[in-house]
């Protein structure tokens, strides 16, 4: 396939690709911070990247929002993900809140939120 | 109206009610937290009785939360399989907590009791929301509850250990929902239904279509709820997390909450997942693979242990590879011995945690070197232990050599004697471990005089004394639960 | 009555079992009461047993099926003539062990332990004979194996502990393989019943084979086989004597039991003569008899020496049983009786002697004859039985199985046993030389009148019984273990109905 | 015909309750037990002497129906007639004498007790009427009799007592494997000839025979087994060697006789089965080994100097002559056997009878000397005289002087060598043979002449001047029967040849012409007397040859004797490669049980440490990305700044250029200006731009040395997991028991990777199958 086509596909699944780059920065973020709120806002970024996804797959091209108007039909957008992802958002914001906790009691234990230092100062660290 | 017909909502309602009423109570009537708590989950255990018999005598059934009828609204379906995991969460559940409503006053800060129980209930609560619910999107909602309800009773003892531990345990499982949204999300792609039924339905001609987004899920649902019930190389956060917990802790997660993932994977991929899909792709090979590397490398893990609770976890982690083995063989008798095992391991597992945490309660030892002469000490929790050991070895009478007898024997029946193999070898492991513990216990003398043990109350007696009565029951009378087992894995598996 | 003779087996097994509970919470308050009890128990189990005499003799099997486990998994109780011999012999000795036990038990420590264990033990043991399939067999194969562990670390000295240690590993691993065994032949056969009219195994193949090796590990290990029989020279010189003596007589003899069992109606005797299986048992049991009789003579300890004898006379059952002629069958059988009599006065007086003398090795033992001139008769007596000297029981299942080894055409074996005859010789008779005839150690030159200083009467009768029924075992025309076997040889060889 | 007798039975009854009743009895009075005991002997020898009709008229028989489930047989035939009565009544006269020898020795009780004992047993070999019983009597005689032969429990005795009882349990065993191989062949054990059907099942003669000739032979003390029985005699009190070689050799001799002479042989003789001839061939060894036995006693006994030795190796080499006319016997076979066959009849009651008196005699001796070593003890001629004579009088019959009993028995012996050159097939060897006899009976003569001339002659020591001679009147009264008998049956020989020996060829299958032409035998002639004569005169050379030359007091080096050079060693062997071997065996086995344990544990331990090895690998490398990743920040960071500083010059430009189309002059003025605004800007640009140049230089160092830590990392996770192996525990303890965040990253990362690897896998099947 050439790279027109190439490109084209992208731009039509251009939603999909982003979401994928996104959880992609996600995970990267998640795996390289020692910081551990850093950590948090990884995984943070990584569920908004399957929201996207999900809300995504309700998209409809110029599809507008569910709202009925009598006389007007347009293509509307599947109502469905986004009010699935509305819950899925919650879940995320408690989990999100629950993890900063653990943290903060962490940083009471420890006085950081570097992993590397909690690990020197527990001193058993095996690096 | 007929309350009976609304069992499958209140078995989730009323814990989850009761959860958030505790806290109050928990500041006004200390008192009642804990028979509260109980009075709650003898009811769902009661309603999880009636709902199996009415399985039983009328087959599966469905109920429409909100009269919603799908693909609208959202369905429980009560099979034979939930049902029978209803039945073993609650009733496990029941005696963990009735043990612990004791323990935990040593092990727990008493501000934080009356959260504890909250805790608790939203875990059965999800718990067997996760079992019933025939709704995909549900189940993602449910297991998250149960993610952090369970980080929440590891966390709650404010030891560094738990803390740190939880904290792990939560992003891993957090990666692990994630996962199952984005196939969640794969799959409605290609579906357009969330529920079970319609899924699979709309799978067979959709796999035509779009077979990569089919394995993609597929991947993403079997990594997602591996890392979640402790698939061997997913199992990484599983030994801090319930060693360090306080003991009824331990044992709940231990004994039901990483088997909960597993049903939920048994009855994603057996029931939405179209069979042919499964005999092009080979994830079942996949899952035995692994299963078989948990069930061995388990075992030597945790014959190099010195923590007696370190110890059971990697047990577990065995113990979870004998129930995907018997998924992953795909015959019936297999299937079988790994839906019993989910059962019986709850039960030996949640006695082994409950014990040790007797030993913690009553000596505060950790270490096994710690725990010689325990026998004569503390008998009761350590003829428990002996009693769970020797079903771990699977010696007969005791409810675990139901379950190998059974997973060889599927092992057998699809002509590959490797795994009986297995099976028995990870078994002389368990032996090597869990013996020496009990003779230790009974027949070595401590190094230095130990000074004699707390007497245990009878709350922490009794649960120990039924549950080991169960182990010999079931292992004597299995017949008690293999119908209902049956007729699962025969639903399972289309026969 | 038809019902009760049916339950007859149930009530020999759990009778013990529910006493074992009485007796542990009676011993809470007398231990007269305690003993009473054990020796009760164990009489009135072997009074059971021989009220079955009439009906197994009369050919009549009788089968009772507790309840299924499992579709096609039931336990089960069925007795034949075979296991009516051995559960009559095992009664019988675990009844003269009780009544022993009593004096000799007296100044160890864990009493309250060791009777519970004991009754156990025996119902275990009967539940083993008494199986009505291999499922129920290996659940009380299991239970006695795990159980006797007790017995044997009951000193729990350090090597106790390691013996015993050893022997959980052996013997789990052995359960292990057994299970294997027992579910492929349940794959294979779709049931494990002994009461199947025809083998449950027919056509030869590999999983077949792997069944068999299994079942010989399985069964082998107990019955002390060659590359398997490491933890019997630990474990059972450790056990308290009347323990080792049941150890060494009867507990052995279930391996044996086991493999009989598998052989003829697992396989079925046409099956191993056309495959001819049964030659790997024989190899093995060749170099079990020579190397349990050589090491044994290397032995000092007088209890490890009659640990490792035992292994050599295991050899002689085994090969009896790889013979799979009638004769040979007879002779294996009747050697089970034999040896459970020999083994069993040997530990005894050995118990007796440590009990009184604490003299352990048999370089100590000069002159312990005339110091205990009834124990070391007794010795004596079952020694010769197990040189094989007519006319003691030992040369008669000795004689029967060399017979069994000419009919089948291999004057090899017969070779063998005799050899294996010479070294118990090289390693009894000194015992007994130097028991009536040897210096004193220590003590004065042997002209000074030894004053006797015999072991308490209550230990004397059984050992006395045994010694004597060593004897009439081998003279008596027609005696009752002597018919046993062969009946029990014919109807094995009739393909067990 | 046959008769059913309860007497066998009866006869090995009595003596055996006898001998219970005799021990109980000792409890009570010495007295009452020795009378006791020689009553139940005299009972016995009633009880078998009044078999005499039965056996004269035919068989008795006696069969326990399946007592030993097989059956115990009594057979009485004449020959075992003849043995019993020769053995009952040897054993009344050693009872009688025991109860005065036995007088000062300890355990009297278990004396007589084993001495009644064995008197049963021996009964019950020659009453048994299959191998079966003969088997079973002849193992319960060996054990019996060791307790007698070890009485006096000197080490020096129990070491006899254990080479008797291990080379008695391998004869036993021998003869058992023997017996086997019969029963297993025929299907009967019966003492009857059955040549045929052996042949017909099968079995190989030479086969089964030596085990038999092992099992006896070593009874009857057949050279080179005979190494038991010095030492026992030497050891044992007199009257059991009296028993002993008057009684329990000759069991050993009928055992043979009843192999060689009865079970295989033909029963129908008129015709020869096919494959017979090999009994002859096995006749020939057995009459070598007989010759071998008798020149190989007598030379030792030459050398001997303890009178009970001398004796003991004098009974090797009789019964070397009883062997050889049994070898003759199934040499000869059918047509001339009954020569061979008489003169060891003949010769074995005979010597029963002398053998027994010298014993006693030299007991009587020791009984008044405690002594009987021919160096010390000597000249007892003048203060003994009746045991002199009594002693030279058996010493006539042992030379074979005519008018001893001897003389009848020899002359038969060595006409059967003779006849067996002569119709045998005029083998040289036997020509041989028969000068070896010759110079075996002129040795007897020696040795016993040197006997003689040692303990009666010469002059007595001071030390035994003062002993009590007195010799008790119930010892004088045995000896006088025995050398009456000696001396009737010298001057009588054809009664007891045909009264006795003859008679007891009954139911062998020897031709009857053969016994017929033996009764007519006058000893008294020229042909049978030059033998003597010969050995007389060879004997006198010979003992003065050897008296000149001091060989009496010759000691045989050790690796002479057949003990040290053969047994012994065998024996040494036998025990090195039983007990080395097998316990070597035996503890290997438990080793690899052992390692392979340790092995599997350590395994384990290897897995978790390389688990947590693996984990520091990750971490590491995670860091190392990190810090890659910030770097690219920093990298980032300064790009950006370089740009907006850029941006901000170009800012600056293009003010300057609005001021420009404004005041020219001003433009002119400020010029210089701008041209050194844009001087520096640029001047800044590039400023910026070499910072960021050396900045990522600096970044690549830095990813350098990252990457060197990672790998350094690796270096040491393999050799931290070289040295976990050395201190396992502690290092695994300490890398298990601490929690770190740090491996989530790890975890993650693996989960990733599972995840990557399902995907791989599963797109790849469903792809390309």
């Amino acid at each position: 396939m050439s790279i027109t086509e190439i490109v084209l596909r992208l731009h039509a699944n251009s939603y999909y690709f982003f979401a994928i780059l996104l959880f992609i920065i996600g995970f990267h973020t998640m795996l390289t911070h020692n910081n551990l709120i850093k950590k948090v806002i990884g995984m943070n970024i990584m569920d908004m990247a399957i929201f996207l996804f999900f809300v995504a797959i309700g998209y409809v091209r110029g599809g507008r929002s569910p709202i009925l108007e009598p006389g007007v039909n347009h293509a509307f957008i599947n109502p469905l993900p986004s009010a699935l992802i509305l819950t899925g958002i919650v879940v995320a914001v408690s989990v999100t809140a629950y993890a900063l906790s653990l943290i903060i009691k962490l940083y009471k234990h420890y006085g950081t939120i570097d992993a590397e230092e909690i690990m020197r100062i527990r001193g058993g660290g095996s690096l | 109206m007929n309350f009976s017909q609304h069992l499958p909502a209140l078995i989730v309602v009323v814990p989850l009610l009761f959860a958030f009423v505790m806290p109050l109570l928990a500041r006004w009537r200390k008192q009642w937290c804990v028979p509260v708590t109980l009075g709650a989950i003898i009811f769902s255990f009661a309603a999880a009785l009636q709902m199996a018999f009415q399985v039983m005598s009328t087959g599966p059934f469905s109920y429409y939360m909100g009269d919603w009828p799908p693909p609208w609204g959202i369905e429980l379906g009560i099979d034979y399989l939930a049902a029978f995991a209803a039945l073993t969460i609650n009733g496990v559940g029941l005696l963990i907590i009735w043990f612990g409503s004791k323990d935990l006053l040593h092990e727990l800060k008493p501000e934080v009791l009356g959260w504890y129980y909250t805790l608790y209930l939203l875990l059965m609560a999800s718990m067997v929301g996760i079992v019933i619910t025939n709704d995909i999107f549900n189940m993602f909602v449910f297991l998250e509850i149960c993610a952090i309800a369970s980080c929440g009773i590891i966390s709650i003892k404010e030891s560094r250990d738990c803390i740190e531990a939880a904290f792990k345990y939560l992003v891993l499982s957090v990666l692990g929902s994630g996962a199952f949204l984005l196939a969640v999300a794969l799959l409605y792609m290609v579906t357009g239904h969330l529920n079970f039924t319609f899924m699979a339905e709309a799978l067979p001609e959709a796999m035509v279509l779009y077979p990569n987004n089919l394995l993609v899920a597929m991947g993403l649902l079997v990594v997602g709820l591996g890392v979640k019930a402790a698939l061997f190389p997913l199992h990484v956060w599983l030994p801090d997390a319930h060693s360090s917990a306080p003991s009824p802790s331990s044992a709940v997660l231990s004994a039901l909450v990483i088997k909960v993932y597993a049903v939920a994977m048994i009855r994603l991929l057996y029931l939405v997942f179209p069979r042919e899909l499964l005999g092009i792709a080979p994830v079942m090979e996949m899952i035995l693979w692994m299963s078989t590397l948990a069930i061995i490398i388990g075992s030597m893990f945790a014959i190099v242990q010195d923590d007696i609770k370190k110890m059971l976890a990697y047990s577990s982690i065995a113990q979870i590879g004998y129930v995907f083995l018997g998924v992953g063989l795909m015959s019936e008798s297999a299937l079988v011995g790994g839906i019993l095992h989910i059962f019986n391991h709850a039960t030996m597992k949640s006695m082994l945690f409950l014990a040790a945490g007797a030993f913690i309660y009553g000596t505060g030892a950790r270490k096994l070197s710690e725990l010689k002469g325990i026998g004569h000490t503390m008998p009761i929790p350590t003829i428990a232990f002996c009693i769970g050991a020797f079903s771990m070895v699977g010696i007969p009478i005791t409810s675990g050599f139901i379950s190998k007898w059974y997973l060889a024997l599927g092992a057998l029946d699809v002509g590959r004697p490797f795994f009986t193999a297995v099976i028995l070898i990870s078994s002389l492991l368990n032996g090597i471990y869990y013996l020496p513990i009990v003779v230790n216990a009974f027949f070595s003398k401590p190094e230095e005089a130990v000074p004699a043990p707390k007497q245990l109350p009878r709350e922490m007696l009794v649960p120990l004394a039924l549950l080991s009565f169960g182990v010999i029951l079931f292992g004597v009378y299995p017949s008690l639960i293999l119908g209902i087992v049956y007729r699962a894995a025969q639903l399972l598996l289309g026969l | 009555m038809q019902f009760l003779g049916s339950f007859l087996p149930v009530w020999i097994v759990m009778f013990p079992m529910v006493m074992t509970v009485v007796i542990y919470y009676v011993e809470q308050r007398s231990e007269k009461m305690r003993n009473a009890l054990a020796v009760a128990t164990s009489v009135v189990t072997f009074l059971s047993v021989l009220a079955l005499y009439p009906g197994v003799m009369a050919g009549k099997i009788i089968e009772f099926e507790l309840f299924q486990i499992l579709p096609n998994l039931a336990v089960s109780f069925r007795v034949d003539i075979l296991s009516f011999s051995l559960a009559l012999l095992s009664s019988f000795i675990w009844m003269l062990v009780a009544i022993y036990s009593i004096d000799y038990m007296c100044k160890e420590h864990g009493c309250n332990r060791y009777y519970p264990v004991l009754i156990i033990t025996l119902a275990s043991c009967m539940g083993i004979f008494m199986a009505g399939d291999l499922f129920t067999l290996f659940v009380f194969f299991e239970m006695m194996s795990l159980i006797s562990y007790v017995l044997v670390v009951h000193e729990e000295t350090i090597e106790a502990l390691r013996a015993g240690y050893k022997y959980l590993i052996m013997t789990i691993i052995g359960g292990l393989a057994l299970f294997f065994g027992i579910i492929i032949t349940f794959e294979l056969g779709g049931s494990v019943s002994l009461s199947n009219p025809v083998p449950l195994i027919s056509e030869p193949s590999t999983l077949a084979f792997f069944a068999f090796i299994s079942f010989l590990i399985g069964f082998g290990m107990k019955a002390g086989m060659f590359p398997l029989h490491v933890w019997l020279p630990d474990a059972h010189p450790v056990a308290p004597s009347p323990a080792s003596a049941l150890l060494s007589g009867i507990m052995l003899k279930t391996g044996a039991y086991g493999l009989l069992r598998v052989i003829f109606h697992v396989y079925g005797i046409e099956f191993m003569q056309e495959t001819g299986w049964t030659v790997i048992l024989a190899v093995v049991a060749v170099i079990t008899i020579l190397l349990g009789s050589a090491v044994a003579i290397t032995q000092d300890n007088l209890k490890r020496r009659l640990a490792y004898s035992s292994v050599g006379q295991m050899g002689y059952i085994l090969l009896g049983i790889s013979i799979l002629n009638e004769r040979a069958l007879m002779g294996n059988i009747f050697h089970i009786f034999s040896h459970a009599f020999m083994k069993s006065t040997l530990f005894l007086a050995a118990g007796a002697i440590i009990l009184k003398t604490g003299k352990k090795n048999i370089k100590d033992l000069g002159g312990i004859g005339r110091q205990m001139p009834f124990t070391m008769f007794a010795f004596t007596l079952a020694a010769l039985s197990m040189i094989g000297i007519p006319p003691f029981n030992g040369f008669l299942s000795k004689w029967t199985l060399s017979l069994g080894a000419m009919d089948a055409g291999v004057p090899f074996y017969v070779l063998i046993l005799l050899i294996s005859s010479l070294l118990n010789g090289l390693y009894y008779l000194p015992i007994i030389i130097a028991a009536f005839f040897g210096e004193e150690q220590g003590e004065g030159h042997k002209h000074e009148f030894v004053k006797i200083n015999e072991a308490p009467y209550k230990m004397l009768i059984p050992i006395a019984i045994l010694a004597v029924s060593c004897l009439l075992f081998g003279l008596l025309p027609s005696n009752l273990p002597f018919d046993l076997s062969r009946v029990a040889a014919e109807y094995l060889l009739r393909g067990g109905f | 015909m046959i008769f059913t007798s309860f007497l066998p039975v009866a006869a090995i009854l009595v003596p055996w309750l006898g001998a219970l009743a005799v021990f109980l009895a000792g409890y009570l009075s010495e007295k009452l037990r020795n009378l006791l005991a020689v009553l139940v002997a005299l009972a016995t020898c009633g009880i078998v002497l009044s078999l005499y009709p039965y056996v004269q008229a035919g068989t008795a028989v006696y069969r326990f129906a399946d007592l030993m489930s097989f059956g115990l047989y009594f057979r009485v035939d004449f020959l075992s007639f003849v043995f019993a009565a020769l053995f009952s009544l040897s054993w009344l006269f050693a009872t009688i004498y025991a109860t005065v020898y036995m007088k000062k020795e300890h355990a009297q009780n278990r004396f007589y007790l084993f001495l009644l004992l064995t008197f049963a047993h021996c009964l019950g070999v020659v009453l048994a009427g299959d191998l079966f019983s003969l088997f079973l009597f002849f193992e319960l005689m060996t054990f019996s009799s060791y307790v007698l032969v070890i009485h006096r429990q000197t080490p020096g005795a129990i070491r006899a007592g254990n080479i008797a009882i291990y080379m008695g349990v391998a004869g036993g065993l021998a003869l058992l494997m023997g017996i086997f191989i019969i029963f297993a062949g025929v299907g009967s054990l019966d003492l009857v000839p059955m040549l045929e059907r052996i042949l017909a099942a099968g079995i190989n003669p030479l086969l089964v025979i030596p085990l038999f000739m092992v099992g006896f032979g070593i009874k009857m003390g057949m050279a080179p087994l005979h190494i038991w029985m010095p030492r026992a005699y030497e050891e044992g009190p007199s009257p059991i060697n009296a028993i002993s070689s008057a009684a329990m050799l000759k069991a050993g001799a009928y055992g043979m006789i009843r192999i060689m002479g009865m079970v295989f042989t033909p029963a129908n003789p008129s015709v020869m089965p096919a494959g017979a001839e090999v009994i002859k061939h096995i006749g020939l060894a057995v009459i070598w080994f007989g010759i071998f036995t008798m020149v190989m006693g007598a030379a030792l006994a030459i050398l001997q100097h303890n009178a009970k030795r001398i004796l003991a190796y004098s009974s090797v080499s009789q019964m070397g002559y009883i062997l050889m006319c049994i070898g003759v016997a199934a040499f000869l076979g059918f047509e001339k056997g009954a020569i061979g066959f008489s003169g060891a009849m003949y010769h074995i009651i005979n010597h029963s009878v002398f053998k027994a008196a010298l014993f006693m005699v030299v007991g009587a001796v020791y009984l008044i000397t405690l002594d009987v070593d021919i160096s010390r003890v000597r000249g007892m001629m003048k203060k003994l005289p009746f045991l002199a004579i009594v002693f030279l009088i058996s010493y006539v019959a042992i030379a074979g002087v005519p008018g001893g009993s001897g003389y009848a028995s020899k002359a038969i012996m060595h006409r059967a060598i003779v006849y067996a050159y002569k119709y045998g097939g005029e083998f040289t060897s036997l020509w041989v043979a028969e000068k070896f006899y010759v110079l075996a009976s002129a040795m007897t003569v020696v040795y016993f002449a040197k006997l003689f001339a040692g303990m009666f002659l010469g002059k007595m020591r001071k030390e035994h001047v003062s002993l009590n001679f007195r010799v008790s009147p119930l010892i004088k009264a045995i000896l006088f029967l025995y050398s009456a008998t000696i001396l009737a049956v010298g001057f009588f020989p054809n009664f007891v040849l045909n009264r006795i020996v003859i008679p007891a060829g009954a139911g062998f299958s020897f031709d009857a012409y053969g016994f017929k032409a033996l009764k007519e035998i006058n000893f008294f002639l020229w042909y049978d007397l030059q033998e003597p004569l010969l050995v007389f005169a060879l004997a006198a050379v010979m003992y003065l040859v050897l008296d000149h030359k001091r060989i009496f007091d010759w000691k045989a080096p050790e690796w002479l004797s057949i003990e040290y050079s053969f047994f012994l060693p065998t024996a040494r062997f036998f025990f090195r490669t039983c007990c080395n071997f097998g316990t070597a065996f035996d503890t290997a086995i438990n080793r690899t049980y052992l390692q392979s344990g340790k092995i599997a544990t350590e395994m384990c331990k290897y897995i978790t440490v390389f688990d947590s090895s693996v984990n520091k690998v990750y971490e590491s490398s995670g860091g190392a990305a990190r810090r890659l990743a910030e770097q690219a920040e920093k990298f980032d960071g300064v790009i950006n700044e370089a740009y907006e500083k850029s941006g901000g010059v170009a800012r600056k430009i293009a003010d300057g250029a609005e001021q420009f189309d404004g005041v020219i002059n001003e433009a002119y003025e400020k010029s210089g200006g701008v041209a050194r605004m844009i001087a520096d800007g640029a001047e800044q640009f590039d400023g910026v731009i070499n910072e960021a140049y050396e900045k990522s230089g600096q970044m690549a160092r830095q990813l350098a040395d990252k990457t060197a830590e990672l790998d350094s990392s690796l270096g040491e996770v393999y050799e931290q997991s070289g040295e976990h192996s050395r201190s396992l525990w502690e290092r695994m303890r300490g890398s298990q028991s601490d929690w770190n965040i740090k491996n989530l990253n790890f975890d993650s990362l693996l989960i990733a990777l599972t995840l990557g690897l399902f995907l791989i896998i599963l797109l790849y099947y469903t792809r390309f199958n």
